[in-house]
């Protein structure tokens, strides 16, 4: 289902003027603190009315300005993770999960309870009032709530932030399960690029308010300059694969990309499912001749086919291994001592990978 | 079928009285609905289901006759009281007889006289017809302390927050805390009167009537003079 | 108590319970609706709803019960109407003593209630709302839990005034035992004879008994309500 | 208005005022008082104190009025107390209807205030202790500022309380023009003779002026405060 | 100033039961969701009341139940950035901040209100009310708001869970000074195991209320089971090296470890400064014979010592390199073909280092 955003909202002195479209799938939201995301999001939830423009889920006409169209909020069908959980302090965490069961008609629930539970690790809490949860806990339940409502889009600001790295991994595959399984496109709000990576279809850059950039993920992650200071380090390209076969006996599995062939921890998945990785730049190193002897063994030939910004100490430098992109961070004094030309083959050596789906970050050979 | 008395509330001891020897004597059941006269007139003005009223002045019985809300041939003055000057129990004001010469002025000091207000409340107008015809209002309207009823007035004395307060008879013969230093000259004030008329209905009620005659008889006066209050002429007649 | 009351005062205290219970319970919806609109609403002739909800306080008490007689009395256009269309009598009966005792009561049961309406997160009703919630149930499922402190409140308020009011209930539908004769009538009366304040202190008693059981009552409830908020 | 009104009634609404405010006033610290209390102590008599608060509200005002007598006045032990040791005298003076009236709203006062402090994140508080703020501090920079719509609620309610009240006020310091009769007192006198409704409507309409007033003033108080709180 | 708990602190269904002692520094205590962080953090700061047990800092006994003592919040003197950022809704920014200023006798500030203004990024919010800030604005000011009442010791719990990457890397530094320069002990509670990495003096490890390990930082770190499931791929080790001099040319610094010499990004800070490096096990890549013509020229020589637990494709091997030690995370398919096993000689291939103070993740040759 596609999600059509085009609107200017005036909220105090700060002006969000966005416009982007996405084709379903997981739309990331990112920008800094007070870009406009959350502000964006309630747009988009119907818990703001912009001033002026369309927002369009489907063909369903959810604001229109011009025609004076604003479907309420209630009639939306779009689950929300607050930033803050907003969890209702009168109700136990039991009903605060199935409130939004009471109101939808249809009975083809998204999800059911006990799969949500189970999932969310929150069985033991059933019967708490919210007051008495830690802060992990309370945005866990505020995800169940949301999924429960069986909603149409899932509006999710910042939902794993206070969770810890192994509650995340759990919950990250499900939400890749609604995103492809189910169908259900998901508008994320993040500051973790690690995350944009692995669950982004689609990328919405905003900068004080505006889009600066928005479309396909593997477009927006792939570009030199998007990531700037810190974030650099977390940039990457993606890949799409093919999963080729199965080395049990090492619990690994052979990734098939156009680059080349690549191990991976075992997926239990069958052979021939496509499979999407990524790789950060700053996890592939460059060799001039063929390395041996190496505990990695993902080892990628191809061509040099740009080098970044050469001003501070590290470098960008874009590969073109068979036709997919990759992009490697080196020193500034490798690229002189190398020395690292456009043009020049080289072999990417990809110490670690991140799965676009499937278990997180695995390390592979 | 019970009958409904209105009546002014200082009556509600002897009337009640009266009430529960009609009701052993004739097997009809009286109730009655003490509050201040002039809510009474209005109520039944709004076509309250009263079947007598008994006020407790004359104003309020003529404004419901002028609206030709009462039964005008069954109108009688059935009560009178006194209007007495009373002090607290301790005090020491002595007065002999109240007449033009009391100085009420002098006797106040600089405390306040106790009485019911003077424009609405009927002990307070009995009470400043009489300070006028004494002589004494010029001197004494700035000292007044009024009160929405006697017996706040009556309450002022018995504390001892005012020297001297203007009462009833009826109401001050009961109090402990005060004693009464003086009784008003009859020709003092207009006479009190507390008049009772039925109310106009349709049809007419016989134990209404009956009522009203059996108030105006020796066992009622009986009950009516151990509360203080004088029976007039017209009843026991 | 049996003993210690005439049957005649017995009656007034059970009458007085009623009418303050009846009045109470039939000023709720009202409340919360005015209580809802002053809170919430924008709309010309606020200021207009505002004072006239707070009228039966700054008025005497017996004013308003005039103005309920000319209102609602039986030959008053409204009593009349209410009266010939409904069958609903208000004058003279204790229901009489039910409206004026539920007006003289309104204006605290109205701003407790307010109050607690804004002082409510609405964030969570927009929570409720992205979760499919319409509007009439998210006032049922989200705001009304959360302003029940205030409408405990507002009810005990409105409770213990009921079963303080007599200026308006006397005026308006006069002091007849067994049918508008309430506690604080009975005792008003008894004040208004010699001799009278013993009896007045004895029902002056039992009003406080049962004001005391009633906020007894309600800190109970409120701090169950209390706890189920979490707060 | 000046007009309009006899010289004696304009002393009363003057005077209505006058005690109207400082009753407000006066009562607030308390109110406050007794309002925290309720609302954060546990201690035994929490249940007596708070149906003591309650009783004017149960209580018809001429009991309150009577109480009021044999406890403030002239010879009672407490009014004998602070007329000797501290010159405060309300037999017949005007600080007399203060009392009265300041007694009659404390129950909606202490009301609307504590539902205030019961809905106050305390949390709020705790943060404020962590940054080194004593509790009478937190009170005073946190809980304070946070409570004031129920404080503006509760001292507008206690003002139309005190412009309303008569009953408490006239037992308790009788009818003294300029002194202790208030507006509320010169409706009621001129309701207690035939013919009077004209002039008493007029009072009415004076009344309802000022306290339509008051109300939209407290009303764009607490739209400011509202604001400040951004809620 | 150190830090000593002792506490038994039942709380519902959920009871607390944690010891642990700190020397000064920074603290992170580490635990999933629900496992008592904020808990142990509120009885530090004096907000609830533990049933049982000592809390001690430097001198100052803040609880001693067995002598009665609890010093209430306001008199402990601790800067708390909670969890829910807990703002005076009725106060403006400027006043959020300076609120602690009014109440702390002494005026030697810890930090001046431009300073913290600038820092955080929030000088043109200064006259909003909380309500019109964004979640990130929000947190932003309440870690002023702590640092600005000069506390003693500062508790922040997951202060920079809903901060963007390149805001993170400006705060975390100053933190890092305030534990250093100003010698404020610090809490710190966090999911992240990078900033734990970067910034943890001591790490107490938290699980279902009881404190499981604590202890000094690098050993805490560098234990091959302290990590589970997917927390694994952040485990690395610690290394204290000395800056011994700089590259201009290509915007690095060397640093010498005992294991040999590491390329960085330019430090500016003097030759001798001693800086603190946290080498991820899956940044390291191991090679039986000396690589040559790779991009990554940090390369330390080294001896296996240990290889972890050999089921699944991922194994941790720790490496001696001249008495530094290092973790180095393989498949299990490259323990059996290059073969790798206790004793031998290896190369370590450190393809990404991150400071523990100092600007975040620098790549490195
Ligand atoms: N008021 C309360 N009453 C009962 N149990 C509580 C209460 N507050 C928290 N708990 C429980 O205590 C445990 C510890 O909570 P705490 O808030 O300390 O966790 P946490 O480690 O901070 O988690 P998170 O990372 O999710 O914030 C949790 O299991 C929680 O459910
Ligand atoms: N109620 C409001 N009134 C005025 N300005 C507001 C209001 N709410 C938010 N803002 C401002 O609007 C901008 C965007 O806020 P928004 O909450 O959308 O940011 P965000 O991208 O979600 O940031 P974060 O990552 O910190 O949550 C911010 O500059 C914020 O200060
Ligand atoms: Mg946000
Ligand atoms: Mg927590």
């Amino acid at each position: 289902m596609s999600l059509e955003v085009r609107i200017r909202h005036r909220q105090g002195r700060f002006l969000l003027d966005a416009e982007f479209a996405s084709t379903g799938g997981l739309t990331v939201l990112f920008g800094r603190s007070g870009s406009g995301k959350t502000t964006l999001a309630n747009a988009i939830a119907g818990l703001n009315r912009p001033g002026e423009g369309v927002i369009r889920l489907g063909d369903t006409v959810l604001l229109d300005t011009a025609r004076g169209v604003f479907l309420p909020a209630h009639r939306r069908r779009i689950g929300y993770v607050f930033q803050d959980a907003r969890l209702f302090p009168h109700l136990s965490v039991r009903h605060n999960l199935v409130y939004g069961t009471w109101f939808t008609r249809q009975r083809q629930a998204v999800a059911d309870l006990d799969q949500v539970i189970g999932l969310l690790g929150i069985g033991h809490l059933l019967d708490r009032r919210p007051s008495g949860l830690s802060g992990g806990e309370r945005q866990r339940v505020a995800i169940g709530r949301a999924l429960m409502a069986s909603p149409r889009l899932l509006l999710m600001d910042e939902p794993l932030a206070s969770l810890d790295e192994a509650r995340k991994a759990e919950i990250l595959p499900f939400i890749e399960r609604l995103r492809d399984e189910v169908g259900i496109p998901i508008v994320y709000v993040s500051h973790a690029v690690a995350e944009v990576a692995r669950l982004a279809t689609t990328v919405v850059v905003l900068v004080d308010g505006r889009v600066v950039r928005s479309g396909q993920a593997r477009q927006v992650m792939a570009s030199l300059d998007m990531f700037q200071g810190q974030e650099r380090a977390e940039a990457g390209a993606l890949l799409d694969t093919r999963l080729a076969g199965h080395e049990p006996a090492y619990a690994l599995s052979v990734l098939q990309a156009p680059a080349g062939r690549l191990l991976v921890p075992l997926l239990d998945r069958p052979v021939g499912t496509p499979v999407r990785l990524r790789i950060r730049a700053r996890d592939v190193t460059l060799a001039v001749r063929q390395p041996d002897g190496l505990s990695a063994q993902n080892i990628l030939p191809g061509r040099i086919t740009a080098i970044g910004r050469t001003d501070g100490p590290v470098v960008d430098v874009q590969l073109d291994c068979a036709g997919d992109l990759l992009i490697a961070q080196v020193t500034r004094r490798a690229i002189a001592t190398l020395p690292l030309e456009v043009g020049r083959p080289v072999f990417a050596i990809v110490k670690s990978i991140s799965f676009a789906d499937g278990s997180d970050m695995g390390s592979s050979a | 079928e019970r009958l409904t008395v209105f009546a002014a509330a200082s009556l509600k001891n002897a009337l009640d009285e009266a009430i529960t020897a009609f009701g052993a004597a004739s097997g009809t059941e009286v109730v009655a609905s003490y509050a201040a006269s002039s809510a009474l007139a209005k109520q039944i003005e709004a076509g309250a289901p009263a079947d007598l009223f008994i006020s407790a002045d004359i104003p309020w019985m003529d404004y419901l006759a002028e609206r030709d809300l009462i039964e005008p041939a069954s109108r009688v003055d059935l009560l009178g009281n006194t209007l007495v000057l009373v002090a607290p129990a301790d005090s020491d004001v002595a007065v002999t007889g109240i007449g033009a010469d009391t100085d009420f002025a002098a006797l106040l000091g600089d405390g306040r006289l106790a009485v019911g207000q003077v424009d609405s409340v009927p002990a307070g107008k009995y009470a400043k017809a009489a300070l006028e015809k004494l002589g004494v209002w010029p001197a004494v309207e700035a000292k007044l302390a009024q009160s929405d009823n006697v017996r706040a007035a009556l309450a002022l004395v018995s504390q001892g927050e005012a020297p001297l307060g203007i009462v009833y008879g009826s109401d001050a013969a009961s109090d402990p805390k005060v004693k009464v230093v003086g009784t008003f000259p009859k020709g003092s004030h207009p006479p009190i009167i507390y008049p009772a008329a039925l109310v106009k209905a349709d049809p007419a009620r016989s134990e209404a009537a009956a009522f009203l005659a059996f108030l105006q008889g020796d066992e009622a006066a009986a009950a009516f003079r151990r509360a203080g209050f004088t029976v007039l002429d017209g009843a026991a007649s | 108590m049996g003993a210690w009351l005439t049957p005649e005062e017995w009656t007034a205290v059970l009458l007085s319970l009623r009418v303050a219970t009846v009045a109470t319970l039939w000023s709720l919806p009202f409340g919360l609706l005015v209580a809802m609109l002053l809170a919430r609403g924008r709309f010309p002739g606020r200021a207009f709803l505002d004072t006239l909800v707070h009228l039966p306080l700054v008025l005497p008490p017996v004013v308003t019960g005039y103005l309920l007689l000319l209102t609602f009395g039986r030959r008053a256009p409204v009593g009349n109407f209410l009266a010939e269309q409904f069958g609903i009598v208000f004058a003279f009966r204790w229901t009489g003593a039910v409206l004026a005792c539920a007006i003289m009561a309104f204006p605290l049961m109205v701003r407790a209630i307010r109050l607690s309406i804004e002082a409510v997160d609405r964030r969570l009703e927009q929570a409720a709302g992205t979760l499919g919630a319409h509007p009439a149930w998210v006032f049922l499922t989200v705001t009304l839990p959360l302003i029940l402190p205030g409408i405990v409140a507002g009810m005990i308020l409105s409770f213990a005034k009921a079963l303080g009011e007599f200026g308006a209930t006397i005026t308006f539908v006069s002091n007849i035992p067994g049918e508008t004769q309430t506690l604080p009538s009975a005792i008003y009366t008894l004040t208004q004879i010699p001799d009278g304040e013993a009896g007045a202190m004895r029902l002056v008693l039992v009003a406080v008994a049962i004001s005391m059981a009633a906020l007894i009552g309600s800190e109970l409830l409120a701090r169950r309500i209390h706890h189920r908020i979490g707060a």
